[in-house]
């Protein structure tokens, strides 16, 4: 764990206490089975933006607190552990960066405040294709008009509105869409994670620009892959502790399995991937908050790195746990779909890696 | 490598292919099984039953199990042209199940004559199905500290206890079933007993499963009766058999790892829709091209040893304890490619339901979810690695010296 | 195993039990010791010659057995169990490859009888830079003369006549090259795993043309590779065979070492890969045997998994042994040194992977 | 994140510069550390002496060891700026070897006054060469078993037995060593005693390791002779500084593996010259580029660790038991890098020695088969892995029960 200021020590503590006691996994289990629209438990989310969680980023001018990514990355590292659903990443974190490094001084006063006090939804509509492929925009805008689908796009259906990506002239640039305007359709997709997503038609909708084209949308993206990744730091953290009592309470064979050698050293890698992977996504989260010119290739690293480990602690999770795993009364499945969504989003693994090595010159 | 000659060979597989003309249904050809998990349900078509009928009378479901019990009665080189014939007509194999794949070959070894000639042919015709009550929820891969209780009553057995796993215990009309008659002793201590499912003490509880509803459940006994008659092999001497009958359900499962795909199309041939070629005819994305390849020679290694374990056993079909290292290697690389086939599919790979996903890809999905048991049902990844170590690499147990 | 013939099982019970009584690590490593010109033992040499090992795959009429692929990688197997250094591969393998399936009768009749015999030895001369490229041909044939550098030549220093391939009218050709030509420079490489290779240089040297082109060629090497991988399933196996009883024998902390779990599943997966690429290796000579269409995959199959093998087998060889294995009074070293050198001579795994995934056409 | 104010730390620099500057010999500029190993065997030169002697006589090669002993005295942010001061200009530290990384802060931590007044200030000033002798031929992994035995002969211990992997033995002037006071216990009966190389009873000999020479050697001791004031700790309670002591080993062992690379040129320039780049810039080789962009990943989130624990701790330099993953963690990664060096330099990366290779290429041979020793040595992969299950996991043993 980084070294926290008190205010980010605070923060920490307020978060995880909170989600023990108000958002375990069991009320992640009740959304899904209660088949949730938005895909996030409204009132939880009314509480996180009560606590000022969605504005840890903003300003304070528009509402915020201006902590920082480090500090949105604790929050969302401890909701993660237990797979709470909310908007926070797609609007506290995504949404909010692309007004605060894009929108004008009109757009800010429009949204931030809304933002910052959960009022309003935003949400990044980006993808066109199965892949995350951001420099693919086929959505175009004139007069200011967009039209364009975009797909898979998180909290889609609780959106107030949209930043999406689009070519005007030939080249990208992020805008603003309501999503109460005529020109927008979108419909739910029901994710094998349950979290809330849709796809998104554009038909002519009134498009306010952002400042800051193509790279505006990189820095937004990469903050949103940082802020996925302490998410995910928290989820596969869970995973393991989950597994690792697993292992310190399963009899079999005469013996607490966990005392079996092939075990042990396989719970000793996943623990050396989870520290490893611990500080790639703070040192990721504190390059963003220091401006610091190497974000993209730590963002990379983080989310490729994360994703890894991820994708091996769920793994481990389930095969761990055995037929237990396999069944739906137990949450490792939960952890499984979570972490294969969380992979994809944003871009895998591959995706990640082949960026890294880009930036470096290979 | 042949074991038989040219001749003979011609005249069978003649006789065969016209057999397979005269009876099977047209309008079934290139359709799936309807035993097939997903299938059930469904009440099966006239066409389905003349098939199984058909099929049962021959005894070439069970082609190589011996003729006086309703088996085919064929050489291995025989059965395999069967299965030819079948494959060329488009035709499935209409007879199967845990009758066909663990308990018969178990039975026709340990069994009486009576019990052979009582439980053989009904599976040989297709019309009985059992299911298998071994696991239990305390007893998941230390099979052997199972707990459900079969009380002497004289000539019956009262059995109490529960069982977990029970696939296909919702249509099973028997069960074969591990039961303790011994709390003294652990593996001494546990019989092999047969009983009817449709009986009152039986109660069947589908378990969801993560891929959703699932063949598998927990099956409840509450004084359950299994007839005297019914108990195969010894009192207590049941471990046996069960371990004989292990063997042959890894074995099952290795060839079943060998056909999984990801439900349809290959996935190198979903990778070149999802993902395209590059220029150079390459992958777009060589990051999943190594893998993907690292992935296919391994897959076929694994089904070139397939091919060779039955070669060099020449045709003798019981299972070596190298089906321990089949059944980790190949439920492996399946999973990989479930693992792969999402990865291909990117964000239509993560769909649950719904009409934004294609059926293959809500089928990739689940078949990704369901395949993470095939390292954990049917022996674990890790209890065949102690025996790949132990029995075949010949490594031993920690002494009970500090 | 493959069901064998009669003939082929006399044949490996044959090279076994010569193998084991006078050919053991012993023998390689005294040749090491005394830095052996050519990288081999003549003396061995002429005994596995008059055993017929090396005209395994050569005609009747030219004074070979005719006994085939499979067979000869029979023998390969047992040589490489000890890491028997010999020309068998270079020489009664490819050599002879390249004659038979390209050689006039006159270049059979003057060449195949001595391979047999085991009096001359033929080398390929192929690669031209650090890695196994064989369409980068930059030699050159004009007016029956041949220039250029080869490298890596296996075999080199012992070679009486080089099979080439060189460019002649922008056409790659097979050329037979005599090492005593005035044209033949070569100088003795001194290679980790102490086989015998060299640089060549042919300037302006004498070249006869083989028939089949760049076809050929391939050819040629694909039966290389497919023996080189015989031999390395060989060397492979009695490392893993070394090793397990290293594991059933080393005591440490009151206990057998081979009894600790983590160790056991490590072994159990080396014996599965270890059948995996049995299987590999003789599915590719039977191909070849066959002269079925599909011998360029299942080679590069069997070539990169038994690559992927060997290099498993000889790391988890050091590894287990702990420090003994460091010493270089162990023989771990010299499975290490000829793992690397096997996996990189012919094209190493990602070269026969990209193979392999290109014949898929992906 | 610093943890001292701004002023004292600029007046702090620009001492240490201006020392620097004046004592630093500009002909060593850039050059490496005559102690590291490949470079003994030569005498120092004048400028290597005097270099050696003004930081030895400073204490600023122990920087944070106390001043009382020879130390430098220094809080850890003033260690760092020293540090950064000698990278600055181009300047190695000459005190160094196990002296000052293992031996030096465990006897700091154990020893009684006296010892630390004679032994700790020679290794500050880089005078006295210390060795290891604590492996022995039958007990790798498991230290404890050693059987080198010391008896009691009043004033001093007589020693025998057989040390192996003794590092630098042919150099070293003193050996800190376990040894065997009491034959019926493991742990309890092993004490830690100091000795001088230079006496008769002590026979070295190098050990040729798979990459040639090397600085390791077999120690016999025939009657050697350990006087009574270098007993360190109380009799038979050698195991707890031992145990120690190699936490000290591992953690110097961890950042030698975050700095070693495959001798001269990192390897993605390596690959770059080697494998040369597509037309779209990537490597050409996509299997091997994606094989070293994750490792380069892995390693990069490693170094992060390694500061991040640095961080966390606040300059207190104690090792915690979180450096078990960091060595597995490390040395894997490094041992992949020489695999991958090899495999990009293709067949120049198989020499041994001649002029057809290049001294990059022949270097990377060598490392690469030295390499192999980091998950053995320092306490193997294996041992590090049952650690971190064990002490940091909280993983039980298995009981004798069954």
């Amino acid at each position: 764990m980084a070294v926290l200021t008190e205010e980010q020590s605070m923060l920490r503590d307020a978060a995880k206490s909170w989600v023990q006691e108000k958002s375990p996994v069991t009320a992640f289990r009740k959304m899904r089975d209660s088949g949730a629209e938005l895909g996030y438990d409204v009132a939880a989310w009314n509480e996180m933006a009560e606590m000022g969680w969605a504005g840890v980023i903003i300003p304070e001018e528009y509402g915020g607190s201006d902590f920082g990514y480090l500090s949105l990355g604790l929050v969302l590292e401890e909701l993660g552990r237990t797979l709470t659903a909310s908007p926070l990443l797609a609007s506290g974190l995504a949404g909010a960066s692309a007004l605060i490094l894009g929108g004008s001084d009109t757009q800010k006063s429009t949204w931030l405040p809304k933002v910052a006090d959960g009022s309003a939804v935003v949400a990044l509509a980006i993808d066109e294709g199965p892949h995350h492929k951001p420099e693919k925009v086929d959505a175009t805008v004139s007069g200011g008009k967009l039209t364009g689908k975009k797909v898979f796009v998180l909290e889609g259906m609780a959106a107030d509105v949209f930043v999406v990506s689009a070519k005007e002239a030939g080249a990208i640039e992020l805008y603003l869409v309501k999503a109460d305007d005529a020109g927008v359709t979108r419909s739910k997709l029901s994710l094998a994670d349950s979290r809330g997503a849709a796809n998104v038609d554009f038909n002519g909708a009134a498009a306010e620009k952002l400042t800051g084209g193509a790279e505006l949308l990189e820095k937004v993206l990469d903050r949103a892959r940082a802020g996925l990744s302490a998410e995910m730091l928290g989820a596969a953290l869970q995973a393991f502790e989950i597994t690792l009592d697993y292992l310190k309470t399963r009899v079999q064979f005469g013996q607490v399995i966990g005392s079996f050698q092939a075990l042990q050293h396989r719970a000793a890698k996943m623990f050396t991937e989870l520290e490893l992977s611990r500080s790639a996504v703070e040192a990721a989260l504190t390059a963003i908050d220091n401006n610091a010119p190497d974000v993209p290739e730590l963002v990379s690293l983080a989310k490729a790195k994360m994703g890894d480990t991820f994708h091996l602690v769920s793994n481990e999770m389930v095969q761990m746990h055995g037929g237990i795993g396999m069944t739906d009364a137990h949450d490792a499945g939960f952890y499984l779909k979570r972490a294969r969504a969380a992979e994809a989003a944003f871009g895998n693994q591959a995706f990640h890696r082949d960026r890294y090595a880009k930036i470096q010159g290979y | 490598m042949a074991d038989f000659g040219g001749t003979d060979v011609e005249t069978f597989r003649k006789e065969v292919r016209e057999w397979v003309e005269a009876n099977f249904p047209a309008a079934l050809k290139g359709k799936p099984n309807p035993m097939a998990r997903e299938e059930r349900g469904s009440d099966p078509t006239p066409d389905q039953e003349a098939w199984r009928k058909a099929v049962g009378a021959k005894g070439w479901g069970t082609p190589t199990w011996p003729k006086e019990y309703g088996g085919g009665g064929l050489s291995p080189s025989q059965a395999r042209i069967v299965q030819g014939e079948f494959a060329r007509a488009g035709a499935y194999n209409p007879i199967g199940g845990m009758g066909v794949m663990m308990f018969g070959p178990t039975l026709l070894e340990y069994g009486t004559e009576a019990q052979k000639q009582e439980h053989i042919p009904p599976i040989c015709r297709g019309e009985i199905a059992w299911c298998q009550g071994f696991s239990e929820p305390g007893a998941g891969s230390d099979l052997a500290s199972l707990q459900t209780k079969a009380e002497d009553k004289g000539d019956h057995f009262v059995i109490n206890g529960q069982k977990i796993w029970t696939s296909g215990a919702q249509w099973a009309d028997w069960c074969f079933c591990l039961v303790r008659t011994d709390t003294s002793k652990k593996h001494e201590g546990i019989s092999f007993v047969l009983f009817t499912m449709h009986q009152p003490g039986v109660e069947v509880r589908p378990i969801p499963l993560i891929a959703g509803s699932s063949p598998f459940c927990e099956t409840f006994f509450t004084d359950a009766r299994a007839e005297k008659k019914d108990l195969v092999g010894p009192l207590n001497g049941g471990w046996t058999i069960a371990k004989r009958l292990l063997q042959h359900e890894r074995n099952g499962l290795t060839g079943a790892g060998g056909g999984l795909g990801s439900g349809g199309k290959p996935i190198e041939t979903l990778a070149k829709e999802y993902v395209g070629l590059d220029e150079d005819g390459r992958l777009a994305d060589h990051d999943l091209r190594t893998r993907l390849v690292t992935n296919a020679i391994n897959m076929r290694a694994f089904q070139q040893t397939a091919v060779r374990a039955m070669v060099e056993a020449k045709g003798n079909a019981s299972p070596s304890s190298a089906t321990s290292i089949m059944k980790n290697a190949g439920t492996q690389l399946i999973q990989e490619r479930h693992e792969m086939a999402l990865e291909i599919m990117g964000h239509q790979g993560l769909g649950w339901e719904g009409d934004a996903f294609k059926a293959d890809e809500l089928a990739a999905v689940r078949g990704w979810l369901f395949g993470k048991a095939f390292t954990i049902f049917g022996g674990s990844q890790e209890v065949q690695s102690n025996i790949v170590s132990k029995r075949i690499l010949g490594l031993p147990d920690l002494t009970q010296s500090k």
